[in-house]
């Protein structure tokens, strides 16, 4: 029980920064889960800032066996890729997905917030519930705002464990998300004529404007 | 409205390896994931970049198909038959000069949309392919095998007071005063007790004197002592007065009660 | 999934000893079990030794935030020992004795050596267990003697821990009813068809009043 003295001796002093790594490094390497810089500086004694210690880290693990990765706002430790194959005994038997479940992720991720509607104009085929509700399950796509349109429909966005599963630090590094926008792919385009209401959204970007420059 | 499919699809003459695709094309129906799919896929023969695809020919290849799978009585879900429908009411609009004063989106505008979805769902598709093949968590790279559970300590410190465990104590108490009301008789003045005093004292009374000045010595130091005498001797000098014994005054409410004996009582 | 390569790679060539240490590090980071010796080198491409990696693994993370072990005959990463206190969150809530609890308390301080039907008697409502046990554990009460009645009933008295806590030196030092009436904590009692008593705010008053005699 060692409760209270480091609180009490933060009142003190704040670790320094090389002893804040140490903590960093303790604390990530325990979670299995990527932990966001709030939650690393809640399990630190009081006084710590992480962010300059998960810098000297990440540049500390580069070209190991392990890094320390960004998934969205969070890191994590994960082992280096091109080292995989060493484990495939921890491999996790994947469901397989249906083609129908993976072209709606990409949807999603590529064009997030994306209502179920929009879904199914892409894909030109209506969108079962059982594909949703599968992806929302792998807990890969989440809901997210409500449309200001009418009827207010919900949108899917991608969640953080999909970055996670699929090695992103965010949605814009999904792969050829600039060529999809640059080549109008990524635009809700309405058919000619139809009465779409104009997308007036409540000032939410999606995947198209999020490279605005 | 599927029915009266037009007429011009006749097809040419067909070569046997033509006709064997065909056929392959349809065993497969169920294979596609809807018409847009199917066109998807019909497109694809063109071996052209899908921004130069022609429209019209591609809506004959879907006709056709549609066609050919009616011929073969294989049922098509309904909405490759509205396709259908659209794409020959497309195809007619191509074919014929714009009529004077038509309204709505020109038939180029409806057949370049057309191309743009499935220019957009072909890119959706590769991208698709593109993110499951990265490299995946728990395939190709991952977590602490053993990740050391945090534990949550949570210690709850009750607090109370000496307060608190009185007045709860009292709240106890009080409840079993409402049954058989035990009297504190060591803190409590009666009427009685105080009409025999008034009795004896207001012989000597001269001229208008405060009722508070008659409490006896000693029950003026608790607040509840207190209470209970003065209560006492007012409901005592009320009778008093009743039977007309003393005049009563007050100047307004809550100033001192004054009391004098009644002349000639 | 670079799977064959690497394997049949390793047919004529064993890699270097720093990418072999690159392997362990990972194969050691996900292993769900710490490993022996043997089982790294199942793991690993033919002709690998992965003992001298291990080694010098061990001593890169040396005063790191977490360190290479000896789990037995295996090994397995841990947090560094000094920093086991940043695996447990410890959070301190306070509050407030249920009223039942405060009650039985009460009860107790002025009744002791009391049993739980005597308290159930006064109190006019059963004492749940938990409740006992609950100021059991807070070191308020303990078990006395038992009652010489039929039965033999346990009683309970409370601790010195009580008496420190609410400042007493003994539990006769409690005040009496008669100083609760007096200083009004009995007075404001529910008149019939009333609502809740008057929450005696007063208390301050009360108290002091309490002490002054």
């Amino acid at each position: 029980m060692n409760g209270p003295d480091p609180i009490e001796k933060s009142l003190f002093e704040v670790p320094p920064q090389a002893e804040q790594e140490r903590m960093v490094e303790a604390i990530l390497f325990a979670s299995a889960e990527p932990m966001t810089l709030a939650q690393i500086t809640g399990r630190m004694p009081h006084g710590c800032d992480p962010a300059e210690a998960l810098v000297t880290l990440m540049r500390r693990y580069e070209g190991r066996g392990v890094s320390l990765t960004r998934v969205g706002d969070a890191h994590a430790f994960r082992t280096a890729p091109d080292l995989g194959h060493l484990m495939h005994l921890e491999a996790t038997e994947h469901r397989k997905l249906s083609r129908a479940a993976i072209e709606t992720l990409a949807i999603v991720a590529y064009h997030q917030p994306v209502t179920r509607t929009e879904i199914e104009e892409i894909r030109g085929v209506a969108v079962s519930r059982g594909t949703v509700d599968q992806l929302i399950e792998l807990d890969w796509i989440r809901f997210g705002r409500r449309r200001m349109t009418p009827g207010r429909p919900v949108t899917f966005v991608v969640t953080e464990h999909f970055l996670d599963h699929f090695g992103l630090e965010s949605a814009r590094d999904l792969p050829g998300l600039k060529d999809l926008r640059a080549a109008g792919l990524l635009d809700n385009r309405p058919l000619p004529g139809a009465m779409t209401p104009p997308d007036d959204d409540d000032g939410q970007t999606g995947q198209s404007e999020l490279f605005e420059d | 409205m599927p029915e009266p499919l037009p007429e011009d699809w006749t097809q040419p003459p067909r070569s046997p390896t033509e006709r064997l695709a065909d056929e392959a094309l349809i065993v497969d129906v169920d294979g596609f994931e809807g018409p847009l799919d199917l066109l998807l896929m019909l497109s694809r023969s063109q071996k052209v970049d899908l921004r130069r695809i022609s429209v019209l020919q591609l809506a004959e290849q879907y006709l056709v198909f549609v066609n050919r799978a009616q011929a073969l009585r294989i049922e098509l879900a309904a909405d490759y038959l509205v396709m259908a429908a659209w794409l020959a009411y497309l195809k007619s609009r191509l074919l014929l000069p714009p009529e004077p004063g038509d309204a709505g989106p020109s038939a180029e505008d409806l057949a370049s949309h057309l191309a743009f979805q499935l220019e957009r769902l072909g890119a959706m598709r590769e991208a698709a392919a593109r993110l499951m093949g990265r490299d995946q968590l728990g395939r190709d790279f991952f977590a602490r095998g053993i990740p050391e559970t945090v534990e949550r300590r949570k210690t709850t410190t009750y607090t109370a007071t000496l307060l608190d465990l009185m007045r709860a104590y009292a709240r106890i108490r009080t409840r079993d005063e409402f049954r058989p009301y035990a009297f504190d008789r060591e803190n409590v003045f009666t009427m009685e007790q105080a009409l025999e005093r008034l009795r004896a004292l207001i012989g000597h009374l001269g001229d208008w004197s405060d009722l508070v000045s008659f409490l006896p010595e000693g029950w003026d130091a608790s607040p509840a002592r207190r209470r209970s005498a003065t209560a006492a001797h007012f409901a005592a000098v009320l009778e008093l007065a009743k039977r007309g014994d003393v005049s009563l005054r007050q100047s307004e409410t809550f100033a001192p009660l004054m009391l004098r004996r009644k002349d000639g009582a």
